[in-house]
């Protein structure tokens, strides 16, 4: 089925291909591709697939520690634990799909990442969100945030797995595209760990799980690789249902089959569906692979082969098996009533060969189809001039008491429980420390040990310096681990920014991806993976940067001493540990006073920052301290009020303090509680009474802060 | 006027609901039950019907995902 | 004791059962599909989201194979306990009064709440605290019954658990958190007492109430 | 034969969903509703449309709290 290249040049841009790209294509096959092939290779050279705009940034960061078993390239990273138990995780972006329908685009999204953690033979025991929205003011905002929270809520609270932990901003760049960033942590005996490269020709491909029909077709991966404009409405894809209960049977299908040992290879479908997973699978094999449509079990009747292949229809995973463990493999499948079937045969062809039936539809070779797109270099330049418009004014006064609680009720700063409280934190009775009861959430193994996990990024201070904003998320993710007594172990990262072929854009995630791995080098944490989702752009212009990162950490003491946020004793002392040197600059009151973003942020000792961590984790780790909390946005104040608002006790601070110390931000600064002779830091006040009181500056009682604390009630009614 | 909207999953959409009820009455003895779909149903009181269309656009039905259809009765 | 715990597709809180269980008796897990309690003493319907709560939270659940089962054992007086989601599958069985409908927040909700223990003089609850903090998480949990119902479950003692006063989650009529069968071997509750048996993770004020059934075998 | 099933929560029985969305509606200008209750539509294929009302009674529908009706109709 050929077509004239001016016809095939036409229909590739409709796919997001360029014409140069299009050109390489007929060149490399030394024909024209078809139309099934057209719109595999418009998938698998998408952004999406091939990162061709991100791979050269993201191999140098570093990817190597004695503790790593799974690096990038594989479903999920995974480091080892002790005992044998492992730990895998991964943090994905669901971003565009949400914007299109968030109810639906956020479940799915949680969908999506548990099916890579389970992918590698993990047991999902963990999820976080990352979220960014416009400002509240607005009703889509307030729309947005209410169905995708509602939607993450629904899938991992059906399937059972708990979401403990995660973050929200709100601020004004997010307005036209909000940011939904799921992570996931899974945990296997470190033998049933299982790869995604194919092998063995003669095994089978066997397909289980969910039917496919038109879900996402030219979905996430096309939508996720271009800028989204008006009168796009053709694009929109039929948009996808999660079903979380589909997806619990499938989890339970693919851990049991990994348990008996039946399966050679195993990977989830994710975006583009069958086109993205199948040709990986060889790729990575070194072996081919022959799929027959025709045995793909439809929902829908009339599906044309590239629906088929690039159906993005939920709760789907492929395996490779070898043709003795068949009948095992679809036993354990109508065990959990999941529909499974042979679709295809590992070749030795090097090629994907698609066909129906007798009918041949595509042969591409791999080294086109997985390794031929071109990866762009991305030229970088600092913008001459702002690139984001400076936040609306909103507060006036320079009282201390009113811009505590103004800061208090700032939708970034104020009380996540009514966000929280609709996810199940609980389930599978590992949880230690639930949201908001400390900075970390934790985790108790079966081995009696225990992880700390946390994701964290300040899009306005990377929007401000992507450098040092990057290196600071990098810190504080670190900083919330250290307070409850554990240090990283990985970190995984969602490179989410606008347009990369845009130079400042491209200067932001340059520099951003540069602090990365700066960070990891010089806190000795390997990077096991991440996302990246690119053209987060609108006609207001881009998002802020928002490099998401997520650590897992290790507490190496009991989990019962893992430290909380709220102070624990009248009486104890206060204290400031690290050498913290806050500044305005890009800090939250400075975006309550609607001031524009400076150009740079302070610079950031990160060896001084790394020393104040580790005198806290060890603090915590030794019993020292009742409580421990990073000073993050809003600054001294706001912490202090935080610990007192966790406790339902109050503080005396006796120092006075510069408006720069009591709101100003930086990273590196805790506040610990606990015995005056024990406790680490600069001794600062007393724990007590039901007041927050901080020299003459501030006085006001705890109900009081209370009630600014709460003001994304109003919110959810 | 008393209205009813009747709000169902488009064509094509995946409907998990509809699938599990479709195996429970199967696994129940009811023999030759197919296309089970599962929506939503709404019933309301309106002064005026004409704006039944609009409300459901906005808010009672989801487009992109849904298809509704509006049965007027007097009562 | 051998406490039987039912998995049917899409529980969530099985294990969890199981593992709280065990720290009174022996788990013994059962699956959905069989038409077999193993012999156990008592049986446990955890929680979660059984046939993905689709339909209606139980409705499905209530017809598994393994249900005639239960519904035997329990006709015979074999004491049956459901937790949140299969609190809703006894309702569906008809195993006990009431039914369970959508929080009046119509959003799910996880947190910690107050139990004031109504009837300490029951199989499930003899050993347990005259006031409990246990964890909800459920979206349909607002316990209905007809007024003259909800009458008669009071004078007969079989309101077992409330929530403390201002600490009603769902919106439950008369802040019912627990009810029992009128023949006293069959229990529903919201809360989640297989989270809330260990310092660790939360609390042990769950404990009592499976304590309270070792020796009650059939 | 085709059939709709039509569920709805039992009169006096708090529905609210039903209140949210009747409030949201007069959020957004549409005056004068009321009553706005919201129940669950079924839609299936059945071969014998006398077993419905059996299956309403023992799946599709809990007659403690709702009420159901059935719709047949050809096609
Ligand atoms: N920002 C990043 N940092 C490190 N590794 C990354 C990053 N983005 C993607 N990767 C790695 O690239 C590989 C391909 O990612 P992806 O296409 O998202 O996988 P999947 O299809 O399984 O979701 C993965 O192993 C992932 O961890
Ligand atoms: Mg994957």
């Amino acid at each position: 089925m050929k077509v004239a290249v001016s016809a095939l040049h036409a229909a590739a841009r409709e796919l997001g291909l360029t014409d140069a790209e299009t050109d390489l294509i007929v060149e490399l096959l030394g024909r024209e591709p078809n139309t099934v092939e057209l719109a595999m290779l418009s998938v698998l050279w998408s952004e999406h697939c091939s990162y061709k705009h991100s791979k050269p940034l993201l191999q140098t960061l570093p990817t190597h520690g004695p503790r790593l078993l799974m690096g990038p390239g594989e479903n999920a990273g995974a480091v080892d634990v002790g005992d044998g138990w492992t730990v895998a995780f991964k943090i994905e972006s669901h971003n565009h799909p949400s914007a299109v329908e968030p109810f639906e685009g956020a479940a799915t999204g949680v969908g999506g990442i548990l099916r890579d953690i389970f992918a590698v033979g993990a047991r999902p025991i963990a999820v976080l969100d990352s979220l960014r929205f416009g400002e509240p003011g607005s009703e889509r905002t307030r729309y947005l945030l209410d169905r995708v929270v509602a939607g993450i809520g629904h899938y991992g609270n059906s399937i059972g797995v708990p979401t403990v932990g995660g973050e929200v901003y709100f601020e004004g760049p997010y307005e036209h595209n909000c940011l939904v960033n799921a992570m996931c942590i899974g945990l296997a005996r470190a033998d049933r760990m299982i790869r995604s490269a194919a092998a063995g020709p003669g095994n089978l491909l066997v397909l289980f799980g969910s039917s496919t029909g038109r879900d996402g077709i030219g979905g996430a991966s096309v939508l996720a690789s271009a800028e989204f404009g008006e009168g796009d409405e053709g694009k929109r894809p039929t948009v996808q249902i999660g079903d979380p209960f589909a997806e619990k049977k499938l989890m339970e299908v693919s851990l049991e089959l990994l348990e008996r040992d039946l399966l050679v290879a195993l990977q989830d479908l994710g975006a583009a569906g069958l086109t993205s997973s199948v040709p990986e699978m060889a790729s990575k094999g070194g072996v081919g692979i022959d799929i027959d449509l025709a045995k793909v079990p439809l929902r829908e009747a009339d599906m044309r082969p590239q629906e088929i292949m690039v159906s993005e229809s939920q709760e789907r995973m492929v395996a490779i098996v070898e043709p003795p463990k068949l009948e095992r493999v679809l036993a354990v499948c109508a065990h959990w009533e999941v529909a499974a079937s042979v679709i295809g045969e590992v070749t030795q062809t090097g090629c994907i060969r698609v066909l129906s039936g007798e009918e041949l539809l595509a042969d591409l070779p791999l080294d086109v189809l997985v390794d031929g797109c071109p990866i762009y270099e991305l030229t970088a330049a600092k913008p001459s001039q702002p690139l984001y418009s400076s936040p609306p004014r909103q507060l006036d006064s320079t009282d201390p008491n009113s811009i505590l609680l103004a800061l208090l009720a700032s939708p970034n700063i104020a009380d996540r429980r009514y966000l929280y409280e609709q996810y199940d934190s609980i389930v599978q009775s590992r949880t230690v420390r639930r949201p908001a009861s400390a900075d970390a959430a934790v985790l108790v193994l079966p081995n009696g040990r225990a992880i700390a996990t946390a994701t964290d990024c300040n899009g306005r201070r990377v929007a401000a310096d992507p450098y040092r904003g990057t290196l600071e998320s990098v810190l504080e993710c670190a900083a919330n681990l250290a307070c409850v007594g554990a240090e990283p172990l990985g970190l995984t990262n969602n490179l989410n920014f606008g347009n990369p072929e845009k130079p400042h854009i491209a200067w932001q995630l340059t520099e951003s991806v540069r602090a990365l791995g700066d960070a990891c080098r010089a806190m000795e944490i390997p990077v096991v993976g991440g996302n990246v989702s690119l053209y987060n752009e609108s006609a207001e212009g881009p998002i802020y940067p928002t490099p998401v990162i997520g650590l897992v950490g290790e507490l190496l003491s009991e989990p019962s001493r893992a430290a909380c946020i709220a102070f624990a004793h009248e009486g104890d002392a206060v204290a400031v540990v690290g050498a913290f040197e806050p500044s305005l600059a890009a800090s939250e009151l400075a975006k309550l006073r609607g001031e524009p973003l400076p150009d740079e942020l302070p610079e950031v000792d990160v060896g001084a920052a790394c020393v104040a961590l580790a005198m806290v984790r060890a603090a915590v780790r030794t019993g020292a301290v009742h409580s421990a909390h990073d000073i993050a946005e809003g600054g001294f104040a706001v912490a202090l009020a935080e610990c007192c608002l966790a406790a339902g006790l109050g503080a005396t601070v006796e120092t006075e303090l510069s408006e720069t110390k009591l709101f100003g931000e930086g990273p590196g600064g805790f506040i610990v509680s606990g015995p005056a002779d024990q406790i680490p830091g600069r001794i600062v006040g007393t724990v007590g009474g039901e007041r927050l009181r901080i020299a003459a500056a501030i006085d006001i009682p705890l109900d009081r802060l209370g009630e600014a604390h709460s003001a994304l009630a109003a919110l959810f009614d | 006027m008393h209205a009813r909207v009747l709000i169902r999953p488009k064509a094509g959409i995946l409907d998990p609901q509809g699938a599990v009820a479709e195996r429970a009455l199967g696994a129940l003895g009811f023999d030759g039950v197919k296309g089970v779909r599962i929506g939503r149903l709404v019933e309301l009181d309106v002064a005026d019907p004409a704006t039944l269309p609009e409300m459901c656009e906005r808010l009672l039905a989801n487009p992109l995902i849904e298809d509704y259809e509006i049965i007027e009765s007097p009562a | 004791m051998k406490f039987g715990v039912i998995t049917f597709p899409g529980s969530c809180d099985d294990l969890d059962a199981q593992l709280a269980v065990a720290r009174v008796g022996t788990a013994v897990p059962l699956w959905h599909a069989d038409h077999d309690l193993q012999g156990v003493d008592a049986v446990i319907i955890p929680g979660g989201f059984s046939y993905g709560d689709y339909l209606r939270p139980g409705a499905v659940a209530r017809f598994a194979p393994i249900m005639t089962e239960v519904i035997e054992f329990a006709h015979a007086g074999g004491h049956v306990m459901g937790i949140c989601n299969g609190f809703q599958v006894l309702c569906e069985a008809r195993l006990l009064p009431g039914a369970l409908l959508t929080n009046t927040s119509l959003r799910f909700v996880c947190r910690q709440v107050s139990l004031e223990l109504v009837n300490p003089d029951t199989a499930f609850t003899r050993e347990a605290p005259a006031r409990l903090s246990i964890p909800v998480k459920h979206t349909t949990g607002r316990y209905y019954a007809p007024e003259p119902d909800l009458d008669r479950l009071e004078a007969n003692r079989q309101v077992v658990l409330r929530y403390a006063p201002g600490e009603n989650p769902n919106g439950s009529a008369r802040d019912i958190a627990g009810v029992i069968n009128e023949a006293g071997n069959v229990f529903g509750l919201m809360p989640h007492p297989e989270h809330a048996v260990d310092a660790l993770t939360g609390s042990t004020d769950g404990l009592g109430l499976f304590a309270s059934l070792r020796g009650c075998g059939l």
